[in-house]
Formats: C-alpha cells, structure tokens, sequence
C-alpha cells in the first residue's frame, strides 16, 4: 500500500497502488491536503495500481472532492477497473465524481 | 518422497474441497488486509468466480472486520475480533464476532445513494454488505456476531 | 467505517491469538504449494519464530503431503486430502489425513544420512519431518493421520 | 517456479526461483540432463532465489551429481541460505556436495 505523488504541469497526480481502506486512506487525504495547502488546485487520483477500496477510502475521496471544491480546485479520477467501476455505481458515487477511462484522458480534461 | 515422480497433470489442478477456518485477531486495523488476502485466496482455490473473489468478498469483508474493530471492539486491541470461515463450494460463509453489545442491523442501514447522503463521508459500510452479499445477519452469541452468505454465482 | 479514523498505532500490530483451520483438497501435488504458503503464512501471523515458519513449518507439512497424495492416496485425485491446523500461538499442530491404509511410522523410518543411504534418491520424508518437527504421531481415524506436532522456539 | 538455464563461458548455471518441490523436480531434472546430453559437463545450481526445498527435491540434487560424474562432469552448488544449509547439515547432504558460498566462488572452482 503506498501513494506515489508526481505533477503533471499543474495537475497533482496521485497514485494509489495496492488497498485504499481503513488503514491507510488517512495517509492519502493528508498527502492531498499538503498538497492544497501548497496551493495545488488541480488534483488527479489514479486507480491504475489499485486493489480495494472500502468505504471509509470511498468517504475519504467524498471529503477530499468538497476540500478541494472548496477552494477552488477541481478532483478527477481515472482508470477504475471493473470492479471499482462498480463500487461507484453501487454508490452512485459515479455521479458524483468526474471519472475519466485513461490518465490522458483525465489531464486534457482540465 | 522422491522416488515416485509427481509430475504435473497438465491444466488447472481440480480446485478445493470444503474449506473452513476460525481465527482471532487483536482489534487492529492492519490486520484487516492479511485476513482479507487470506480469505480472497481461499475464494480462488475454492474456483468462485475472478470477480466475487475480487469484488464481493474483499469489500464486504473488510466492512465487517472494520465495524468489528472499531464500532464493536471500539480499537480496544485487548479485545478480540473472531473470524469463522465456511464453505462447501457452493456457497461461502464468514461470521465476524466482536465482543460489543451489537446493534440493530435493519436501523443502522442507510441508503447512501439518496441525494442527502450522497455527500457524507460516513454510512456506506453496511449498505455495501447488503449489496455485495446475498445475505446479512446479525446476532448475539457469545458476543456481537455478524453473518454474511454469498451463492456461488453462475 | 468512514468518520473515526483508523489509522496506525505504530509499530508492529499485536500478532493473531488463536488460528485453526480445516481443508479438504484432491489428490494433486500441484496444491502443495499453496497449503505450505497459506500454513507458512498463519505461522507469521502467529509470530512464531521466523526460521520455524521459513523452514521447519514448509518442509516438514510438504513432505506429509506428498507422501499422503503420492503414498496414501496413490494420486487418485478422486481421493481427497484433509488438512486440519490449530494453533495458540504457543505450539503449532497439523494433522494431514489421507485414504490410505496407513504405514508403521517408526518402520518406514529411514536413516538417509548413514553412508549406505546417502547417495540415496528417496527416503527422507519422514527423517526430515521428525528432525524439524517436535512430535510426529501416526493413527487410522477416517483415514491415515499423520500428525505433527512443532512447539514455539525460544 | 521456474528454472532459468545461462551459460558462463563452459559452465552451464542453473538459477532456480521459487520452491525445489515434488511438483517442480522432474522439470529441473529434464533441463539438466538434456544440457548433459548436448554435452555440458560443468554445472552449477544456483539456489539464491529459492525458497525451500524438501526431500524429493533434495533426491533430484542426488541423482544429477550421480548422472553428471558418471559422464566425467562436475555439479556444484551455490548460494545457500542458512535455511537450506540447515537442511543440508541435517541429511548429510552437505558431505555429498561441493558448495560454495558465492556464484563467483563456485564458478572459479571448476
Ligand atoms: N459491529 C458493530 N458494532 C456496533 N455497531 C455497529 C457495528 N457495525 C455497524 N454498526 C453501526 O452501524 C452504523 C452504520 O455502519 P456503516 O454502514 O458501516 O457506516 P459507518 O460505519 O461509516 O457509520 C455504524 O455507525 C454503527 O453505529
Ligand atoms: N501417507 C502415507 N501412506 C502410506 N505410506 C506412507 C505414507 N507416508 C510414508 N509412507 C511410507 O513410508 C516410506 C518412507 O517415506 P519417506 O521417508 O517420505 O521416503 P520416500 O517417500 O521418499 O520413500 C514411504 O516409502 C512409504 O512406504
């Protein structure tokens, strides 16, 4: 379980490689929160290496999103394999978050 | 034995039989991961379907754990949190046990999709139990046991 | 679980109390592999020493199995192999019954390292589970139990 | 599990990754032997990579050594950790074997 954060001109990528969950997801809204407090504003989570995701990691992402809102700032998504894709529509979080297929996808869309 | 040559069969191996566990954790977060892996594997050598195994198992099961622990035990690490395992094949079983006064299953499920819950950070756990699982119950029995039944899906 | 936070205490989680388990494979050896992993990994939990679950717990459980899969059950893989595990943390116990008829432990004992043997191809099964196991115990009860019994090392 | 078979300059190095187990020998001992049959006579195992190895494995090691000087060649092995040393030591097997510490050392003692 780690984040790996990168910038992509002004983008924030965030990796999030192996569970995001209960025990680690408080890791991820600090490292994103640092992230704005810097002045970040656009802000691109990519599930590429992702297992799980539990529903406090979903409610951390439901957090982080108003935060950064609330500054001002935008948060998107990429790459959900299938059974992440379903957890969003379980939730009907899929409507909530901006979802993009590709990482490409995600950058250009800013 | 090294005499009599095990070579390989050709193919997938025929899966598992029955397989049942039992176990007991200390209520610390960062035990949920292992069991959840262990559980997973166990999905697969039983040859549930990739996707209950990747899906429907992981999730609902690290819910229940993280109710357990935190809601149940509330973090206390010198209680325990049991986990019982069983399943023929056909149908797959885990019963999660904490040592709190349990609560009421059907009132503490939310729907998180209606628009006033959409935005809350909290509230999706049991609803995702509900929905991964064919089954959800609840009872007291030597302790705060929650049961959770998944059909092997066709 | 989404408002309390979970996060880490520090350190090492406390280890898992008591583990037992209970699985039925068929008769292929390509499943050694996985029960050793899954047996090599609960001794880790347990926090037994990490040389006992590095040596002794893998090769002494794989020898029973190839003999129970390749001996007792002669590799029908109609003829299933149980695997049963128990342990406290303080010793650790598996029980591996086959279909067999069964075999006098203590006759089928070979000394591999006297010189006669050592240029030997086979017959270090047993040598090898007795030498890294603390106990080793045979008896017929629904089949051939081979039972092997390792205490927690200092 | 997999064996990878290199050649360094007359010795034939055999790398095996994973567990030597009663599912696996009879590949390493194909492999050998067929390096035999096109006329290698230097061989070194390279155990650096390996987990256990239990007693059919330990059978494969015997047979090979046999196989190989009955053509006037040489096996040695190397990289032992002390869990397979221990296993060495307890069968006697370590009196049957020349091991060497290194890949280095083993390949100089040819
Ligand atoms: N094992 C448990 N012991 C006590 N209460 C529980 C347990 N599991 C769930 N609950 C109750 O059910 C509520 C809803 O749980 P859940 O849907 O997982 O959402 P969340 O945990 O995010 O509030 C919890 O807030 C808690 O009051
Ligand atoms: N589960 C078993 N069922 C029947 N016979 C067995 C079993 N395990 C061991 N044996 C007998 O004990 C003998 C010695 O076993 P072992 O020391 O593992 O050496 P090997 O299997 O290489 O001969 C076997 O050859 C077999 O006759």
């Amino acid at each position: 379980m780690s984040f790996t954060i990168t910038k992509q001109d002004e983008v924030v990528v965030v990796e999030v490689e192996g569970q995001l969950i209960v025990g680690n997801r408080q890791e991820l809204k600090q490292k994103v929160l640092d992230e704005l407090e810097r002045g970040g504003r656009k802000f691109l989570i990519d599930f590429d290496q992702t297992g799980y995701i539990d529903s406090s990691g979903l409610g951390v992402l439901v957090s982080l999103s108003k935060k950064i809102r609330e500054q001002g700032g935008e948060l998107r998504l990429a790459n959900l394999n299938d059974d992440l894709k379903t957890l969003f529509e379980l939730t009907k979080l899929d409507t909530l978050f901006q979802i993009a297929d590709t990482k490409e996808r995600a950058l250009e869309s800013f | 034995m090294a005499a009599t040559d095990g070579g390989v069969n050709g193919g997938v191996p025929p899966h598992w039989h029955h397989t049942s566990f039992d176990l007991e954790i200390p209520s610390d977060v960062r035990h949920i991961e292992s069991i959840v892996d262990l559980v997973q594997r166990v999905c697969r050598e039983l040859a549930f379907p990739a996707r209950q195994c990747s899906l429907n198992v992981p999730v609902a099961l690290s819910e229940a754990l993280s109710n357990a622990i935190l809601r149940g035990n509330q973090r206390d690490p010198s209680k325990p949190v049991r986990v019982r395992f069983n399943s023929d094949g056909d149908r797959l079983v885990v019963e999660i046990v904490d040592q709190g006064a349990g609560f009421d299953l059907q009132r503490s499920t939310r729907d998180p999709t209606r628009p006033e819950n959409l935005t809350r950070e909290d509230g999706r756990g049991l609803f995702l139990m509900k929905s991964l699982m064919d089954r959800i119950e609840r009872y007291n029995q030597g302790g705060n046991v929650v049961r959770m039944v998944m059909n092997r899906h066709a």
